[in-house]
This record gives structure tokens, C-alpha cells and sequence, in this order.
């Protein structure tokens, strides 16, 4: 592990928060996206 | 058995009265249209009896929770879908058979739509299904067809049919015809009000001072 | 063929199925590579180890206001030409413009806690980013109140435009607002061109990275968006049979 | 009841709806008065407290007329009133969901609001605290007001205008204690006359807000 | 045209109309204020100038849906569109008839404002010269923002977070003629700002308050 | 004269078509009629010939200015007395005579009432009396007659009779019978957009991908 010195909460915790909104980001747009295209194919196999 | 009695009403909207000395009484099974010209006083006596406002004279006799009214404004939120809207008014009138009421009145089809997106008559229709789940002997209805087409209006004469059947009443307000053989029919005209004697003075604050 | 055969949603969606695997995977090299370089990057001598936080604080940045541009552009073609396929793009990017700007703000107050000793102050810069937030919510709460698809996109696409009008204002008008007031502690410290090699490399690949990313998450948002919007037509035409 | 608390929640959580909103603008105002009185910490931090609390008054504030104005509207306030439910019950679920939707996203989001108006760090805790003991008495007394104005057209601003002196007292004392708190003053006093507040409030002002709907409905 | 105005004036000014609301919002705030803040002239004179300004803004706000929102629920803002008038020139108007009943009565009244809270007597003119000439514009970007939301159920939140943005560059340069006025400073620079953001606000917000408008009436 | 051409129109509501290949002219002095059951789309149609949407397909060919739509809600504002909003209307269409046109739907003894303290089918006749004041040939009426008495409806068949005496013409959405003999009547049941075939696809963004 490299040494963030007496800085090291703050780095971490914008590293931290950053990847916390990105993933965030990043699941929701994936399971919206899935949400969707099962949505759909369902119906389209259905009706 | 009767449901609802009314004697020697007079109700006043605006500070003075509309009609007066009006009386009958409605039993199980029985429905009571009144008629009269516009302005004469219909939605104003009907707003009294289902108590949202004080007689200015006579006498109410109506068990409590006993009546469920349908005023003109059919109490839909646009937002939410006709199923919710009727699952509301179900659990707060204590139960009622939400699909079966939306067949009564031909609305499973748009169960999921947003109230909202009804046409006019659609819409009234589900102000009309949320009667049957109330699940409450005496109906009051102010001009309940306005906007539904004749085939909607001869299914909501077979719902107020059905319900007079199961020993319900109702109370309608209207200027067309219902389809309800068995209605009676009260003229509401000779009981206006009559301005000059003293029988049409304001209501209230001993009587203007008169 | 022209480029506007791409509204065809049909199209669309054929031609970013293919493309999108490619693209998520340069995205995700390019953001991991460019952000854990940064990390490992030394420190600053006057900053200490918080530099490295500037490998997400500025790419965010930049997309953030890169992405509002974007989608005044979308809003214009939808306005102009009526490809709905750009007008729900305009709607796919607000919320990644939204967390962008999150981010931005986020990293740049907890690196203003040691530098400055303050989680906020109204600097201009910090300022005018918190006013876009504001649009950016503003949008997005327009697109999700409004019901029907179309009325939505015009009605969004009039606050675009009036809002970017606006958002460049506010900019001035901030500027103007704190000249002078402020404590001066506004560390725009390296530009780039001074910034030194060790940062600037990892830097560059970090903005790459995170404009692959917006690249990526906005073709998906938006072919959801068109699944949505076909889904909603095909109940739509059932229930009406 | 229940029901009702449940329809009032999904409406607000609908499009349109308007949950969150009440942040929204709470966020928005917290930006704007530095805007208006200047970026220096010297001069705002003195002030955050009480502009966080009028801020939070506001955002209540804002959202008081839709306590009952769509009911009555679209004819479902006549027909609550004519249903099995107390009137005052369904008065005091509305105030509740109101809350829920209005003061409870307040309260969890003031912190944030208290870093952009430079509210010094120890005050938080203090500013949540009288947060949460106070708005439920905002959102009874705005239901109360609510039910007044309820019957005539355009009662926004006279809604306003009865509810900002009965919300005088609330104001003071929570303002006070987040003031107190982050002086490191004692904070005991004015905390016990809020929560005392919140107490009478939301156990009688229903029944005068019921009272004020039933006149309004004739 | 001027029929429109007329009308709209005469609801302003009928029971229940809202006219004079938005001064007595305003009175209350600036009383409130104090009660958050607390009331030395030392913490209070600094923030004046932008307490009033954000006042002043809000009180337009709270009027800002009765814009069009009561047209609409009404059916007359369809007949308004069938009718031989430009929809821009109805909005302008609309815009106009509010500035009258809410920006003129608050600019009329700023000054007694502006003693409680303790602004200092030679900022009153810039106060009331600054009202003067940004109101306008608040008035006409809250019609831009009243069309923008006049089809949607319970729009009056939504509308706020979607004006507000927009206000910033009013009322910054607002606060800040204010403020300079207080302090004795130049007030040229700002003073052309804000009448350029006027102007141009009340020349194009029409076309797109319009354009909103129409795609909400369909 | 032709006043009135509409060809082969299809409307949509919701984002999906409800009639289509609507086609009819109107010529001046003639009345049309159109019918249907609750929710086929008429009031959307009448909103496109009132310019208030867009059609989804055909023409509507018309005059600018030419028209004067009277939609369910009245565009009444109830603090003004009925006076007021007459002479608002009058001043907006520039011209018309307003106590003639209180005089013919009846309304002058009630000039000086706000028009919020009228009773449904007294607000309803303002409504009305508005479209005389209009002076427009056109007239679009969507369900007019809603809450009017037997006698008001003759008193407004009436009006509308002398409309079409004088050269205007009249399309009217109805579910009950006006006693206008000398109108033609369409029934738009056969119009309505049929689901499953193409024609009946979701209106606009490229079909929905059909
Ligand atoms: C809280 C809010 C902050 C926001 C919204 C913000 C916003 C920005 C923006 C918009 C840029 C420009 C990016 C570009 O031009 O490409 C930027 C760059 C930068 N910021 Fe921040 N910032 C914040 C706080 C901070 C703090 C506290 C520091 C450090 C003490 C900081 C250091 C930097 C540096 C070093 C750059 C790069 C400058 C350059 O490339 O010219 N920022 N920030
Ligand atoms: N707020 C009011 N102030 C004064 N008079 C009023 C008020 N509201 C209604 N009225 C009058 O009271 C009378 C009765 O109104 P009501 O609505 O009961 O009539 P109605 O019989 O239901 O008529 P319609 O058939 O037109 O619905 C009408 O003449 C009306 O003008
Ligand atoms: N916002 C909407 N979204 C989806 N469908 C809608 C929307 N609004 C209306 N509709 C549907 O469009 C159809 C046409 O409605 P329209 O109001 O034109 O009917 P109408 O013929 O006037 O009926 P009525 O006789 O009941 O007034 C209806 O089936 C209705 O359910
Ligand atoms: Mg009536
Ligand atoms: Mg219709």
C-alpha cells in the first residue's frame, strides 16, 4: 500500500465517494436497462 | 323499512333560500327522481341531505353512515390509476368488491390506466363504480349521466336497478331520462321559494332581522 | 448515408448493439488504467497526496459541463428536426450529467477541507457548478413530472435552452458577485500546461476514460429509454383493442 | 386511515407528485442567500441558523396548499367527509403525510444545507434535532391553515399569510437552539418549550382544523 | 389585449384575488427574520439588503402559479388560444398584470421593509430603484416557468425549483446595487446588468413562454 | 360556401391514434352531429379542428380566425359577475353584443351574480352565451347541452338555428338529442382506429418501431 501521508482520509474519501457515484451510476443504468429489455421481451412474447 | 325521511325542508344556498317545504320519504327498494329547472335548487338540497350543509328549515331523518353521494366533481386523482383510485374509496368505505364494481360499469379494461387519461364519459363512469363499492343503502345522485352515451346510461340504470333489488334506495337529481320505470318522479318546481312573502326571507341571522 | 438515419430508432439500436461491448470495455481500461495511474502517481510538494484527487475531480468537472452542452445540442436537433432518438439521448444524459457534477462537487469539497480549511466556500468556480446542479435537477424533475413523451421533450427542450442561456449568465454574474470579496484561496494552483508530466499523462487518460464512460452509459440509458417508449406504445395500442 | 396515508404517499411519490421538491427548495434557497448577502463566512454564519430555519419554514410552507386544496378540487374532500372516518383523523393523516413527504426529507438533508450556509460544524447536530422536534408542529399548524383557505380560489398567499404568525413561536425556539448549539450555549430551555409546542400542536389543532373544513365544505 | 389586462387585474383585486398578499408575505418575512436571526442591528444591517432582495423574490415566486394555472383548470386559457390574440402577447400581458399586482406593491412598499430590518437610510433609493427595475424580469421569467408547468398536477413546487436557477443573475445584481448603495461604492456596473437582463428577458421569455404554452394546451 | 373541409384525419391521444379517415365538409347553414360511444375520441378530434393539437394524419382545411370552440369547461372565473366575463369575451373577439346575447340564453336577470354563485346549468348557458358574442361562423361545441333543462336545450337548439340562418355553421359532439332536425348526423363508431392493423399504430416516433 503507498503511503498517502497525513492526507490520507481525504484521498480516500474522495476516492471513495467518487466510486460510490459511479457505481451508483453505473447499476442503475444497468438495471434499468435490464429491467426494460425483459419488460419487453416479455410482452413481445406474450402479446 | 324507510331509509330516508325528509319533512318541510327548506334549504338556502348564498344567503337565501332556494326551495322550501319540501317533503317525502324513500324506502328500501324504492328510487325518488327530482325534477326541476336549472337553478332551482336540486344540488343544493341534495349537498343538505348527504350533510355537507345545514338545513335552514325541517327536518332530516337519515341513519348515519348510511348514504353515499355522487356530486358532480367525481373525486378521481389524475395520478393515480383507476384500480387505486377505486382500491381507495373501497378501504376507506370499509370493503366493496373493486373488480366487480369496475365490470359493473365496463372499466376492467382500463384498470391500469391513470384516471387522468379517461375520456369525459370514462371518467364519470368510474365516479359512478366507486357507488358500489360504498357499499351504502341510500344513493344520492347529482345528474349522475352527464356525458355518458346510451349505452352507458342503460348499464347504470341496470346497476341502480340491481341495487334497489338488494333493498337499497336512491335519490336522484336529473334533466334526462334514467330508463327507471320504477322510479317515482317529484317535481321540485312548486316548491321554490317564493320571493315577497315571507317564506322566502334570508335564511339565518333571525331571518334578516324580519 | 447520413448521419441522421440514426433517429431511426430501429437503426439505432442495431447499430449500438454491436458497438457497445467495445466501447463499455475502452471505457472501463481506460477509466481503471487512467484513475489507479493517477493514484500512484507521487506526491505534490506543496498539495501533499491530495493531488491525486484531481484525476477525478477534473475529468468530472469537464464532463459536466460538457455533458449540459450536449444535450442543449440534443435538445436543438429534437427541437429543430424532431429525431426523437435525440431527444431521449438528451433525456439519457442528464442524470450522468448530474452525478458528474455530484462528483465534482464532492471531491472538490473534501480536497477544499485540507487546502483551504473549509468544506464550501462561494467561490465562483464552486459556485457556478452548484447552479448547474441545480439545472441539472430542475431537468430532470421537469422530464419525470411531464406524462406524455413528446410534450415532455419540447417542454425540456425549451428549459435547455433558456437554462444554458441562463447558466452562462449566472456564470458572469458570479464572477462579477465575488470579485474581490473573496479570500483569494482559489488554488487554480497548475494549469495544465504547468502542470508536470507525472500528472499530465495520467490526467489525459482520465478524461478519456471518464468520456468513454458518459459515451457508454448514455447509449444504454438511451436504449432503455427507447424500450421504455416502445413498451408504453405496444400497452398502449392492447389496451385501446 | 391507513389507506389514506397510503394514497397521499403514492400521490406525492407520482409523477408530479412533488416529493423531494420540498428539499429541492430548501437546497435552492440555502444557494440563493449567499447570492443575496454575500459569500463571506463572516457575515453568513451568524445568520445560518435562523435562515435555515425560515428556509425550512418556506419549503413547509410551500407545500401547504396541496394539504387539501386537490381534494377539495376534485370533489374527494366532499366525499371523505361523508365516509366512516373521523374528519379530524383524516385531518391528522394528511398533516402526517405532509410530513412524511415534506419535513421528514428536510430534516435528513439539513446537514447539507448547513455546509453551504457555513453553520459551524458542532451546530449540526443541534439544527437536526430542533429540525425534527419542530416541523411536525409546521406541518399541523399548515394543515390547520390549509383547511381555512381551503374552499377559496387563490388561497396561496392568504394561506401564507394566517400560517407564518401561528409558525412565530416554532420559529423562535428552534432557531434558538441551533444558535445555542453552536455557541456551545445550553440548550435545555428553548428545546423543552419546542417539543412542548409539538406536543399541544399536533394533538388539538386537528379538531380545530377539522371544525374549519367542515364550515368550508358547507 | 387590454381587455386581458384589465380582466386580470380585476380578479387580482376581487375577493380572494391575492392582491396586497404579496406585500404582507413580505411584511411577514421581514418580521420573521429578526425572530430567526436575532434582532442586533450589528448582525442584522450587513444581511439586509439581501434578506430583502431574496424577500422580494420569494413573495413573487408564491404568485407565480396563479399565472396561468387558474386559466387553465378554468378552460379559458383554451379559449384563449382559439381567440385572434398572439399567445406571446397574452403572456406578456399575464406577465404585466402580475408585475402590477405583486412587483409594484412590493416596490412601492420596500422601504418600510427595509427599516425593520435595519438597511441604512442612504441604500432606500437603490433599493427601490433596484425593485424597480428587476421585478419586471421575475415576474416574466415566472411566466416562462408557470407555462412550462401549467398542465401538471400540483406544478406549484416543481415551478419554484425550475424559476429559481433562473433568478440568480436578478438577484444577484439586485442585492448587490443594494448593497453598494449601503456602503457608498459605484453602482454603475451593476446597474446596467441588471436593466440589460430586463430588457432582454422581457423581449425574447415571451416567445418561449409561449412555445411552452402551446405545447402544454395540446 | 364551404366553411369546413376535413380529410381523411386521424387525431391522437396519449400517444396512440383514436379515430381515423374522419372526412366531412361544412358548408355555411349546416349543423353536423357527431356520435359515439364514451372514449372513441371526439373531443380529441374537435381539439385538432380547434387547433389546439395537431393531427396525426390529413387535413383540415379552414380559415383562420374562422372558429369558436366551446369545450366542457366554460372558461368562467367565478369572482367576476357574469356581466364581466361576457364583456371579457366580447372585448377578446372584438365584439359582439353582450345583452343581446344574456338576453338569448336567458341570463339577464343574473348579470350582476358572480358567476361562481350559478348553479350548473345556469353556468353552463354562460358558457354558451359566450359563442354569440364570439361572432365567429364556426361553431365547436363539445357536448353542450350538459346539465341544461328541456327548456334551455330548445332555447339553445334555437340559437343555434339562427345561427345557421345566418350563413355559420355548427359541429357538435353530442350524446343526447338537440331537436335540430335540420342537422346532419355522423355516426364516428366506423372511424375508430382499429388495434392489430397498421393503421392503428402508435402515432408518431418512426410508428414505434413497427
Ligand atoms: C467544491 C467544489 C469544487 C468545484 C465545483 C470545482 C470545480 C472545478 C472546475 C470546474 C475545474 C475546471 C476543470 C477544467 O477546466 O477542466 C476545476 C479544476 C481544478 N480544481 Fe476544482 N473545484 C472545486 C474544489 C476544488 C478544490 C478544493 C481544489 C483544491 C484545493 C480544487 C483544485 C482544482 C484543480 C487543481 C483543478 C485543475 C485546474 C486546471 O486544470 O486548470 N478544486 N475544479
Ligand atoms: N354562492 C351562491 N350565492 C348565491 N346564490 C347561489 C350561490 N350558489 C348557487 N346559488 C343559486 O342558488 C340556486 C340553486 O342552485 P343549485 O346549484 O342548487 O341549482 P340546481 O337546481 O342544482 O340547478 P342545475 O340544474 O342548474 O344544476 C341557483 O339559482 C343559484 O343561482
Ligand atoms: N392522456 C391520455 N393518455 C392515453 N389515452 C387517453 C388520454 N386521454 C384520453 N385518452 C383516451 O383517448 C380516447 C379518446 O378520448 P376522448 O376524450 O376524445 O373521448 P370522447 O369521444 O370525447 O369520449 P366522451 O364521450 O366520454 O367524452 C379515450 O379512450 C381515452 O381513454
Ligand atoms: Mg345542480
Ligand atoms: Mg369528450
Amino acid at each position: 500500500m503507498i503511503d498517502l501521508g497525513r492526507y490520507a482520509t481525504t484521498v480516500l474519501a474522495a476516492y471513495g465517494v467518487s466510486l460510490v457515484l459511479i457505481a451508483g451510476l453505473v447499476w442503475h443504468t444497468v438495471a434499468a436497462n435490464a429491467r426494460a429489455r425483459r419488460a419487453l421481451e416479455e410482452y413481445e412474447r406474450n402479446g | 323499512m324507510t331509509l330516508l325521511v325528509v319533512q318541510d325542508l327548506a334549504v338556502s344556498r348564498g344567503g337565501l333560500r332556494t326551495v322550501e317545504g319540501v317533503g317525502f320519504s324513500l324506502d328500501a327498494g324504492q328510487a325518488l327522481i327530482l325534477r326541476g329547472p336549472n337553478g332551482l335548487g336540486k344540488t343544493t338540497l341534495l349537498r343538505c341531505i348527504a350533510g355537507l350543509q345545514p338545513p335552514a328549515a325541517g327536518r332530516i331523518v337519515i341513519e348515519e353512515d348510511s348514504l353515499a353521494y355522487a356530486a358532480h366533481a367525481d373525486g378521481l386523482k389524475s395520478a393515480l390509476t383507476v384500480a387505486e383510485n377505486m382500491d381507495f374509496w373501497a378501504r376507506v368505505f370499509g370493503g366493496g368488491d373493486v373488480a366487480a364494481a369496475l365490470a359493473a360499469m365496463d372499466l376492467q379494461a382500463l384498470a391500469h390506466r391513470p384516471a387522468g387519461a379517461l375520456s369525459a364519459g370514462q371518467k364519470r363512469r368510474l365516479g359512478l363504480a366507486r357507488l358500489l363499492v360504498a357499499r351504502r343503502p341510500i344513493w344520492v345522485l347529482d345528474e349522475p349521466t352527464v356525458s355518458l352515451d346510451a349505452a352507458s346510461v342503460a348499464r347504470f340504470a341496470g346497476v341502480i336497478g340491481d341495487h334497489l333489488a338488494q333493498g337499497g334506495a336512491a335519490l336522484i337529481a336529473t334533466h334526462i331520462d334514467l330508463g327507471l320505470p320504477q322510479a317515482r318522479v317529484q317535481d321540485l318546481t312548486p316548491f321554490r321559494a317564493r320571493p315577497g312573502t315571507r317564506s322566502a326571507r334570508p335564511s339565518g341571522f333571525n331571518e334578516a332581522f324580519a | 448515408m447520413s448521419i441522421w438515419e440514426y433517429a431511426n430508432p430501429t437503426k439505432f439500436m442495431r447499430v449500438t448493439d454491436g458497438a457497445l461491448p467495445w466501447l463499455v470495455g475502452a471505457a472501463a481500461i481506460c477509466c481503471v488504467v487512467g484513475v489507479v495511474w493517477g493514484f500512484l502517481t507521487p506526491d505534490d510538494f506543496r498539495q501533499g497526496s491530495t493531488v491525486k484527487i484531481v484525476f477525478l475531480h477534473v475529468p468530472a468537472a469537464m464532463m459536466a459541463i460538457n455533458i449540459w452542452v450536449m444535450m442543449l445540442v440534443a435538445s436543438l436537433i429534437w427541437i429543430i428536426r424532431r429525431h426523437h432518438v435525440s431527444a431521449l439521448a438528451a433525456k439519457a444524459a442528464a442524470p450522468i450529467g448530474a452525478v458528474m457534477t455530484l462528483i465534482a462537487l464532492a471531491t472538490g469539497a473534501i480536497w477544499g477541507q485540507p487546502m483551504w480549511g473549509t468544506w464550501w466556500e462561494w467561490d465562483p468556480r464552486l459556485t457556478s457548478f452548484l447552479i448547474l446542479f441545480l439545472f441539472y435537477i430542475g431537468y430532470m424533475a421537469l422530464w419525470s413530472a411531464v406524462e406524455d413523451p413528446d410534450s415532455a421533450a419540447d417542454l425540456t427542450g425549451v428549459l435547455c435552452l433558456v437554462g444554458s442561456v441562463f447558466a452562462l449568465l449566472s456564470r458572469y454574474a458570479v464572477l462579477f458577485w465575488n470579485q474581490g470579496l473573496h479570500q483569494g484561496a482559489s488554488l487554480s494552483v497548475q494549469s495544465g500546461e504547468r502542470m508536470s508530466h507525472v500528472y499530465r499523462y495520467p490526467l489525459y487518460l482520465a478524461m478519456l476514460g471518464f468520456f468513454l464512460l458518459f459515451l457508454a452509459l448514455l447509449l444504454i440509458r438511451t436504449r432503455t429509454e427507447i424500450r421504455r417508449r416502445r413498451l408504453a406504445a405496444l400497452q398502449a395500442r392492447e389496451m385501446r383493442a | 386511515m391507513i389507506a389514506l396515508l397510503i394514497r397521499d404517499l403514492r400521490l406525492a411519490t407520482r409523477a408530479g407528485g412533488g416529493f423531494g421538491l420540498g428539499v429541492a427548495f430548501f437546497l435552492i434557497l440555502s444557494a440563493l442567500v449567499p447570492f443575496g448577502v454575500g459569500p463571506d463566512r463572516a457575515t453568513l454564519a451568524p445568520v445560518a441558523p435562523g435562515i435555515l430555519w425560515v428556509g425550512a419554514l418556506l419549503a413547509c410552507l410551500l407545500s401547504l396548499d396541496r394539504i387539501f386544496a386537490l381534494d377539495h378540487e376534485d370533489g374527494s374532500l366532499d366525499l371523505l367527509a361523508t365516509a366512516p372516518l373521523p374528519l379530524e383523523g383524516a385531518v391528522a393523516i394528511k398533516a402526517l403525510a405532509h410530513w412524511i413527504t415534506t419535513g421528514l426529507p428536510l430534516v435528513l438533508a439539513a446537514p447539507v444545507f448547513g455546509l453551504l450556509l457555513q453553520l459551524p460544524g458542532q451546530a449540526m447536530p443541534w439544527l437536526v434535532l430542533s429540525l425534527a422536534l419542530g416541523t411536525p408542529a409546521l406541518s399541523m399548524l399548515g394543515a390547520f391553515g390549509a383547511a381555512i383557505t381551503v374552499g377559496l380560489r387563490r388561497g396561496g398567499l392568504l394561506l401564507s399569510l394566517l400560517v407564518l404568525p401561528l409558525y412565530i413561536p416554532t420559529l423562535i425556539f428552534g432557531a434558538e437552539i441551533t444558535r445555542r448549539g453552536a455557541e456551545g450555549a445550553p440548550i435545555a430551555t428553548p428545546l423543552l418549550f419546542l417539543a412542548g409546542i409539538t406536543l399541544g400542536v399536533v394533538a388539538l389543532i386537528p379538531l380545530a382544523a377539522a371544525a374549519a373544513l367542515r364550515v368550508n365544505l358547507r
